[in-house]
């Protein structure tokens, strides 16, 4: 509140901007999304928080798919790579293991990872491979100019769905939950504080980690899931959750009316990284001979 | 310098009738940036010589409070009633609705009359007093100058006579302004309000040299400062073609200095003029004795200016009700002779001018034609050409200025100790509002004189607001006109007022027309996303891509450095300059990050 | 060709679990280790488990041969009920080995004896017993049988000792003792035998190439890829690619790869482009329904020219078609599969040798033209073996790479428009060239925007020519008759050792023909093309698929025409139906002559 | 119509190949199965000799071309042993677990050379002669004009002496009981043959029995023979040629008669409504004489096999010794024998 109030002198908090330094993980080019689009929020949270993790440009790749939230690889300043529609996960996951040295940051929208590209997602959650799945989940098709996606709310009405969607909307917390994702959580456009900082938290995450971000379509979705809506819905994650408590990270995710923004879920286990390299070691130890020889 | 928030409390209560905001929501600096934003931001406040909160006093009419809009208004100039009907409304020329494409400025003068009118009759006027200080402050003149110093000397805890030559204090507004432009009841009412918590009023009184008048000396002996407010009360001569200090004028019976005209009739001595009256003069008073000679039953009046109409130094609405009253006015010419015989004059010979280059006052300047001198037949001339300072009643030597008015230093005390001047006196023939100004800010200069050190200093008073308190569609109200009495009825009766103010729908769909421009509408660079939504929906080109800002010597802002390259993007701001303060940005930001406070100049006591 | 010298094609035919490839792989080493000639093929169940069939064929040659004999010299049968049907195969005078004291009664016809040919000789002998005997379990009967063979053909046991050794070598040494047990065991029966075929093992030629190395077509790519240097593989089983990443699964973790299998084609394909992407030497295998399902990756692959490595070995197709059968029929979706426009560069070697020698290749050519690289082999070629001399290892190692020069002040063009059409390559790490690599048609700095479509199409496609002379690859080659000739025979892949095996006969018959194989499929090798069919009267293009799609191709490319020979039999391509063709059209090409003759008669 | 019959006949000897030529010649339709020890196809066995003339490519020796058994579909089954003939099940069983259901069986299974049982001992050092390997080990472990030790000599080893006196062997003939055989003759008898014999260069060595056999190491001769009075003999191979005893074990369960060997009736029927015998392995009941005998003999043999057939397919054509078997020395000086009449 009260930093409202206090007079902000604009050339103090540029100087403070340049000098925090998280302007270089900007791309030169202006953002495309519609103005007011919740991506904006990730974009910018993004690249604070690989400004706080102090992490180079060159060390930094972003993998998307198609969609809105996959334009997202070109308005950063670290290496990109614009995908397929749905299969972020598969690159992201041969990116870092092409170079482990890489932090690898995986992008999406909810059809992208939950329509065409939910069949990658269990995988990538169990083997945790060491990196960031952002999913922006605006419940709509953007940039096909408006159809229902799989988390569109019952009775959605779209392009595709004139008479009103009635696909039950999937629920990405659970399916994360229920498959072995390390890092579970979510946050919301609305919200680009508490974004960055679970944006930051995720990246340090050793492993999978994924984080639902909540947003609103402003130009296709007028009626659902607006600023105004959303912004009424969310909540904060119970004070006296423990993120260690699989059943209870469960059930919050179950109550869909009235998200909860933080940590649901993180444990700590091997990366697929270091379970190669485990296989490295006994590779040695063992020298197993081929099948067939 | 430690600052408290007490005035700020109080002014809280009056502004908007809520009780005072939370402490948290409200912050008061003394950065140059914030004072500088403020004088960039709302002009009418820095175009107000008393700078008067217009915004804030239109925004308690907006909300219906016109009893909290007329304290705001006090707060600068004890007297609201006055000045919203006889104000020459610098603020209007500046106001940011007037600007180039954004239509007609606010009626901000007329609001402020509305204020006092709409008032409810029980009304409480709200002064903050300050305990007895034992100083003792004369005041000569109890013009707006005066009065202003005097009530502001006297919360301040000081022991204040007020002398006044007349019988009745106001000066000029009393003496000077006719009453169908300021009924006499008012003025009563606001003068007394201002001089009644214990200032001593001391009226028929001349301070001077001669018999019965009071030695200036003695006020000095007697007091412990002295302020001189005596305003212009001299005629400006009439300079002729071989008579430049225009001695001709008294010459005839028929042609009298328009100010002396005025001042007679106001004290009482019956007036008459001719069917055919030239008035020569460009001014409020060359107006008034215009309108006044209607009233007496002239028929053909007509003004004569130096220049043309439109630079003359009187509000819009005033040559219109001039005109409205059949007044002409006759431009480009210069009164070079007075022509009669045996005392009565026949005719006035002018010299036909062409406009020529500026003046530094903002005025053109008006250059013979040789040989185009020609006659203007008539029954009465009134000079108004302006007035002047007189010193006579001094018996002491007072620095003058090049104009012959009194030299002050930036304390408004004049060459001599502990003697201070204000208004007219010091300015030489102005407004009323910059009198009334001045009357405040030498009251505060003596006052730190007298304790040795500035118990009050002005702040910054920066308050959250919740919501934008505007529309949109607003902005295209048009500009309410002031419903006026009908021509007949008017000139049929000397004090008959001819604006007969807002009624309380009219006052509200006017107010509704200021930008209220003391909201300063920011984006909190923490919490933006850069999304742009804001500039989409914005009005004019008023939010911008930054990634610097001109920062003027003085501390003060500049232009915002845009660009177009994200990552040189250090933020998006609002440019408040071009701002309209339609809200449109508030209400779209998805993140709320665009707050919108109330920046206002206020006084906080220096502990 | 090889009538002289050595030349045996052994069969072992059993059911899963019998050992039978284990037994065929043996003898396969063993006789490359001899310093034979050494051409394989393994037949595997469509099954996943239980008894199916499965047949070991081993072609042993002191000279080069190009394929399998149509023929086998000598046929073990683990399993009656599977080798019944293959009797036939062996030759007159071939040997027929099988177990004659069976276990469990068989009704009239269930033993292989009621099936030997009487030109055929059978050698039973009780194969379970002596594994018994000489393990304490019937589990060596495969080792049994084929010391016993070796025996018979009193072929030395030492090779097949050391293979066996090697084969056990990460097993507890008494398991390798027990092998080798059994293999004297069967090797002391067979030599006492008295032997009634004609089967011949003569000397090996001398080993003048070095190390001889057994391998699959899928094994020699794999090797190929180690001795490249692969850095990932991504896979998803699918016959008959499997056994790529089953070898890569052991190998790679020990060079200190990465190995991943994915939940389907589309992610192998997806993490192979992400690596690549990120600079690693990232390979996949697949079969065609998983190239198919590659194709859009693939397109992405041209698109943000990011180098790849996929090996799709075909099989009879469409759909799931014939699994474990060979057919050519991928080959359009290899060179044309996807949308839009996407050039990319096709190898299809045609022996194991090139599987080797093209996936030892293959990284490079990617890195070098920043662009997906498809080996397309077939199912015949990745489970049939061969000897290969492999190279030094240090001849496929990665060069040290270059990373781009970057102007100050300018910003990195990832697309440049270059003289050669290739742009200097940024991976993620290399400091201040941080571009994002698209899907989307893009400009010189890789962000979206159609303005140069048509330039950055022709950059694709033109700077793929030079691949057809990349050195120290053989992209196409001509064999036998130089010159004029009335028939060449065009072909690639698999089938190209039928066509050389053909065109040796043919020549030997008096037929003036000459055979080239290409193996740069796309781009295609055009201007030797044109060479060829100037210097041939008739050009034959014999191929494993219905529609010719090798020959639509060429004769669309050079416009001119060729006589197809096209089968879909699900087996490899016979040499006699090759040769029969050949010497039909040598007759037609020499027709004229003949009808003047007849004229003037 | 009813499945084809199926006749099986065990043995591919002159009998059993005679009887399936003839049974396919009666039947285009029948299954004609044969069973045999050989690893190749049928062949005289008294071309066996002709190894020694060079002839050792056992192709060189077949009777009919392999193909001929694809062409008149005669299932040729080599290397199998049969192991049990189940007379009421109609079934043949073999070593390997196969089980054969026929609808009539011909045993034309031959007989194996008899060894005196004072010297199945030493069997391992004595050369069978039984089969195309047995004849070629022989061949091969034979030295060039080396010698060859004969127990017995009947009249297939005679046949083998002869041919290898002519191709530059020496040969060792121990005489005994069965020398000459199946010719039952008196010692008076026997000995112009003898002499015969001796004048060819046959070392000839009566009155005394062999008790042992050794192999010698190092060196030829390979084999020396110990005989009851003391001497000994050496030489490169010791053959044993005493007679045949027909090969019936397999038949103990086919509810058939047997003697020595299968009793047949003079349409060569077994007691046994489905199996009929032929060649060797069968004694024939002679009407005249009333005893069932056996007729032994190349052209017998083949007889028997194609009358066995005829008469499996319905004929009742009783066996009928066209000649008295008998052997002389003619007017050449040569011996001759009707046993090895081939023609008919």
């Amino acid at each position: 509140m009260n930093e409202r109030v206090e007079p902000v002198y604009l050339e103090e908090k540029l100087e403070e901007i340049r000098a925090d330094g998280h302007l270089r993980y900007r791309s030169r080019s202006l953002p495309t999304w519609c103005p007011g689009c919740g991506y904006f929020s990730m974009a910018d949270g993004l690249t604070v928080a690989l400004n706080r993790l102090g992490l180079d440009n060159k060390d930094v790749v972003v993998v998307s798919g198609i969609g809105c939230a996959s334009r997202f690889p070109f308005f950063v300043n670290t290496y990109g790579f614009h995908t397929l529609h749905g299969r972020v996960l598969p690159v992201a996951t041969g990116v870092k293991i092409g170079n482990d040295a890489l932090t690898v940051i995986a992008v999406g929208g909810d059809g992208d990872a939950f329509a065409i590209g939910a069949g990658h997602i269990p995988h990538a959650a169990r083997r945790n491979v060491d990196m960031t799945y952002l999913v922006f989940d605006n419940g709509i098709y953007g940039l096909t100019k408006g159809q229902t996606s799989p988390t569109s709310a019952l009775g959605f009405r779209t392009s595709s769905t004139p008479y009103e969607n009635g696909d039950m909307p999937l629920n990405p917390l659970l399916m994360l939950l229920s498959y072995e994702a390390s890092w579970v959580g979510q946050a919301y456009a609305g919200r680009p504080h508490h974004l960055t900082d679970m944006i930051t938290m995720a990246i340090e995450h050793k492993g999978f980690s994924f984080l639902r971000i909540l947003s609103p379509c402003v130009t296709f979705d007028k009626t659902d899931n607006t600023y105004r809506n959303l912004g009424m819905k969310v909540r904060d994650i119970p004070e006296d959750h423990d993120p260690s408590d699989r059943l209870a990270a469960m059930a919050l995710a179950m109550e869909e009316d009235h998200p909860a923004l933080g940590l649901f879920y993180r444990e700590d286990r091997d990366t697929l990284g270091e379970v190669m390299q485990d296989a490295a070691r006994k590779a040695q130890a063992m020298n197993l001979a081929p099948k067939g020889l | 310098m430690a600052l408290t928030n007490r005035i700020g409390q109080n002014t809280d209560l009056n502004r908007n009738g809520r009780e005072a905001a939370a402490e948290s929501d409200v912050h008061y600096s003394r950065d140059p940036r914030d004072f500088g934003w403020l004088r960039e931001n709302v002009p009418c406040q820095a175009a107000c010589p008393a700078g008067t909160d217009i915004p804030a006093y239109i925004l308690a009419i907006l909300e219906g409070k016109y009893g909290d809009s007329y304290e705001i208004n006090r707060e600068a100039n004890v007297l609201p009633g006055v000045l919203g009907r006889i104000c020459s409304r610098p603020c209007e020329t500046e106001c940011r609705h007037g600007w180039p494409g954004n239509g007609e400025p606010v009626s901000i003068c007329h609001l402020k009359r509305s204020a006092a009118d709409l008032k409810h009759r029980g009304h409480r006027l709200n002064e903050s007093l300050y305990g007895p200080s034992g100083k003792k402050v004369a005041i000569v003149g109890s013009g707006p100058a005066g009065i202003a110093a005097a009530h502001d000397l006297s919360l301040m805890g000081h022991d204040v006579t007020l002398f006044e030559r007349e019988d009745e204090p106001g000066g000029m507004l009393r003496y000077g302004i006719p009453e169908f432009r300021l009924p006499r009841d008012v003025l009563r009412e606001e003068i007394h309000n201002a001089l009644r918590l214990g200032v001593e009023l001391r009226t028929g009184v001349s301070i001077g040299n001669g018999e019965g008048e009071i030695p200036f000396s003695t006020l000095r002996a007697d007091f412990d400062a002295v302020l001189l407010a005596t305003g212009c009360m001299a005629a400006t001569e009439l300079p002729l073609r071989d008579d430049p200090s225009g001695r001709a004028v008294a010459d005839f019976e028929n042609v009298e200095y328009g100010f002396d005209f005025l001042l007679d009739m106001h004290r009482g001595k019956p007036k008459k003029v001719g069917k055919r009256v030239a008035v020569v003069g460009a001014g409020f008073t060359a107006l008034d004795c215009a309108r006044v000679a209607r009233r007496l039953g002239g028929e053909d009046i007509s003004i004569h200016l130096r220049t043309t109409e439109e630079y003359i130094p009187v509000t819009r609405d005033e040559i219109l009700e001039a005109k409205a009253e059949n007044v002409g006015f006759l431009g480009l010419r210069t009164p070079i002779a007075l022509k009669g015989e045996n005392g009565h004059l026949e005719a006035v010979e002018f010299v036909q001018n062409r406009l020529g280059g500026w003046r530094e006052n903002g005025r053109r300047k008006a250059i013979p034609i040789k040989g185009s001198e020609f006659d203007f037949d008539c029954d009465t001339v009134l000079v108004a050409i302006g007035q002047r300072t007189a010193h006579d009643f001094l018996d002491a030597e007072l620095e003058l200025d090049r104009w012959n008015n009194a030299r002050t230093d930036e304390n408004g005390m004049t060459s001599l100790e502990g003697v201070f001047a204000a208004g007219d006196y010091v300015k030489g023939a102005s407004t009323v509002i910059e009198a009334v100004g001045q009357g405040r800010e030498v009251a505060r200069a003596i006052d730190t004189w007298l304790m040795g050190k500035p118990r009050r200093v002005p702040a910054v008073r920066i308050e959250k607001v919740e919501a934008p308190l505007r529309q949109r569609a607003w902005d295209f109200i048009p500009r309410t006109h002031m419903p006026t009495e009908e021509i007949e009825e008017r000139c049929a009766n000397l004090t008959e007022e001819v604006e007969k103010g807002y009624d309380d729908a009219l006052a509200h769909e006017e107010a509704r027309r200021c930008y209220l421009c003391n909201l300063h509408y920011k984006i909190d660079v923490d919490n933006c996303i850069y999304c742009r939504a804001c500039i989409e929906v914005a009005p004019k080109n008023c939010i911008k891509m930054v990634e610097g800002i001109e920062i003027h010597a003085d501390g003060t802002y500049g232009k915002l450095l845009e660009t177009g390259e994200w990552d040189h993007v250090g933020a998006i701001w609002i440019d408040n300059v071009e701002c309209i303060r339609c809200g449109a940005c508030y209400e779209v930001c998805p993140t709320q990050c665009i707050s919108i406070t109330r920046n206002q100049l206020c006084m906080v006591e220096v502990e | 060709m090889n009538k002289a010298g050595t030349d045996i094609q052994f069969a072992i035919c059993g059911s899963a679990g019998d050992g039978t490839i284990a037994a065929g792989d043996i003898m396969k080493r063993a006789a490359a280790a001899m310093g034979f000639h050494v051409i394989a093929f393994d037949v595997y169940p469509p099954e996943i488990r239980g008894f199916g069939k499965c047949i070991s064929r081993i072609r042993v040659s002191s000279e080069q041969a190009y394929s399998l004999k149509e023929q086998t010299d000598v046929f073990v049968s683990l399993n009656d009920g599977h080798a019944i049907p293959h009797v036939g195969e062996v030759r007159d005078c071939g040997a027929v080995i099988y177990d004659d004291h069976l276990i469990a009664p068989v009704p009239e016809g269930g033993h292989i004896s009621a099936h030997v040919r009487p030109a055929q000789i059978p050698y039973g002998l009780p194969i379970r017993q002596v594994s018994e005997q000489a393990t304490n379990s019937a589990r060596s009967r495969n080792i049994v049988v084929l010391g016993y063979v070796a025996g018979l053909l009193d072929m030395p046991p030492e090779p097949f000792h050391k293979v066996v050794n090697q084969k056990f070598a990460t097993k507890p040494p008494a398991v390798a003792e027990a092998n080798i047990k059994a293999f004297d065991a069967g090797f002391e029966v067979g030599r006492k035998v008295f032997r009634l075929d004609d089967v011949e093992v003569g000397s090996a030629p001398e080993a003048d190439r070095g190390e001889a190395v057994m391998m699959t077509g899928n094994g020699a790519i794999a090797r190929g890829f180690l001795e490249a240097g692969i850095q990932s593989y991504f896979g998803y089983p699918i016959t008959p690619a499997t056994s790529i990443m089953e070898r890569l699964a052991v190998e790679l973790p020990k060079a200190g790869g990465r190995f991943l299998q994915t939940e389907d084609e589309i992610s192998a394909i997806s993490a192979t482009i992400g690596a690549g992407f990120a600079g690693s030497r990232a390979a996949t295998a697949t079969s065609g329904p998983g190239l198919a399902l590659m194709t859009e990756m693939l397109g992405l692959g041209v698109m943000a020219e990011v180098p790849a490595v996929i090996v799709c070995s075909q099989r009879g197709g469409p759909s799931t078609g014939l699994p474990t059968k060979t057919e050519q029929s991928d080959l359009n979706l290899a060179v044309f599969g996807g949308s839009g426009d996407a050039p990319r560069i096709v190898i299809a070697p045609t022996n194991v040798e090139g599987c080797y020698r093209c996936a030892g290749m293959a990284f490079e050519i990617a890195e070098a033209f920043q662009v997906p690289v498809i080996l397309l082999i077939d199912l015949y070629l990745s489970n049939r073996y061969e000897t290969v001399f492999p190279s030094g290892r240090n001849v496929f190692a990665p060069k040290p790479r270059q990373a781009p020069e970057r102007r100050e002040g300018e910003e990195y063009k990832r697309f440049a428009l270059t003289e050669s059409h290739i742009s200097p390559r940024a991976l993620p790490g290399d400091p201040d060239m941080m571009y994002t690599a698209t899907g989307l048609e893009h400009n010189e700095l890789g962000k979206p925007g159609d303005v140069l479509h048509m330039k950055m199409n022709a950059k694709r496609h033109e700077k793929l020519k030079p691949a057809t002379r990349y050195p120290g690859l053989t992209t196409c080659k001509r064999f036998g008759a130089e010159g004029k000739v009335d028939v060449g025979i065009l072909g690639w892949g698999s089938t190209f050792g039928e066509i050389l095996e053909a065109m040796f006969e043919a020549q030997e018959e008096g037929i003036s023909c000459s055979a080239m194989k290409v193996v740069m499929l796309s781009p295609l090798p055009e201007e030797e093309l044109r060479a060829f069919f100037d210097d041939c009267e008739v050009v034959l293009v014999p191929e494993l698929n219905y529609q010719g799609q090798f020959a639509n191709l060429v004769s669309g490319a050079l416009g001119r025409p060729v006589v197809r020979l096209d089968r879909t039999c699900a087996t490899p391509m016979a040499v006699a139906d090759i040769l029969a063709e050949v010497r039909r059209l040598a007759s037609d090409v020499n027709e004229p002559a003949h009808a003047a003759a007849g004229g003037g008669a | 119509m009813a499945a084809p019959l199926h006749h099986v006949i065990i043995g591919s000897g002159s009998a059993g190949f005679g009887a399936a030529k003839t049974l396919r010649e009666g039947d285009p339709d029948c299954r004609i199965t044969m069973f045999t020890m050989d690893g190749i196809p049928f062949y005289h066995r008294y071309e066996l000799p002709e190894i020694f003339r060079g002839r050792t490519d056992w192709r060189d020796l077949l009777a009919v071309p392999p193909s001929f058994y694809d062409e008149h579909r005669i299932n040729l089954r080599r290397r199998c042993r049969v192991v049990d003939v189940d007379g009421a099940a109609h079934t043949v069983s073999l070593a390997h677990q196969e089980t054969v259901p026929f609808d009539s069986l011909l045993v034309a299974a031959g007989g194996r050379a008899y060894l005196p049982e004072n010297l199945t001992g030493q069997a391992d050092l004595i050369h069978g002669f039984g089969s195309f390997e047995a004849a070629m080990k022989v061949y091969r472990d034979l030295p060039k004009g080396g010698s060859v030790i004969m127990i017995g000599g009947d009249m297939i080893g005679i046949d083998l002496l002869l041919t290898l006196l002519s191709t530059g062997y020496s040969v060792t003939l121990i005489v005994n009981a069965q020398t000459f055989w199946p010719h039952e003759l008196s010692a008076g008898e026997r000995a112009p043959l003898l002499d015969v014999l001796r004048n060819k260069g046959v070392r000839v060595i009566e009155n005394a029995r062999p008790v042992g056999i050794s192999a010698r190491n190092a060196g030829a001769p390979a084999r020396q023979v110990a005989l009851d009075d003391g001497t000994e003999v050496g030489g490169d191979v010791v053959m044993a040629f005493c007679g045949l005893a027909s090969s019936v074990e397999f038949m103990l369960r086919a509810d058939v008669d047997i003697e020595r060997g299968l009793l047949v009736t003079p349409e060569l029927r077994t007691t046994n409504e489905a199996i009929w015998a032929a060649g060797d392995v069968c004694q024939i009941w002679h009407d005249g004489d009333k005893a069932y005998k056996f007729y032994h003999g190349w052209k017998n043999v083949r007889v028997m096999g194609e009358l066995a057939a005829r008469n499996i397919q319905g004929a009742h054509e009783p066996f009928d010794v066209d000649v008295e078997d008998s052997i002389w020395v003619g007017e050449d000086g040569e011996i001759h024998s009707t046993f090895w009449t081939r023609e008919t």
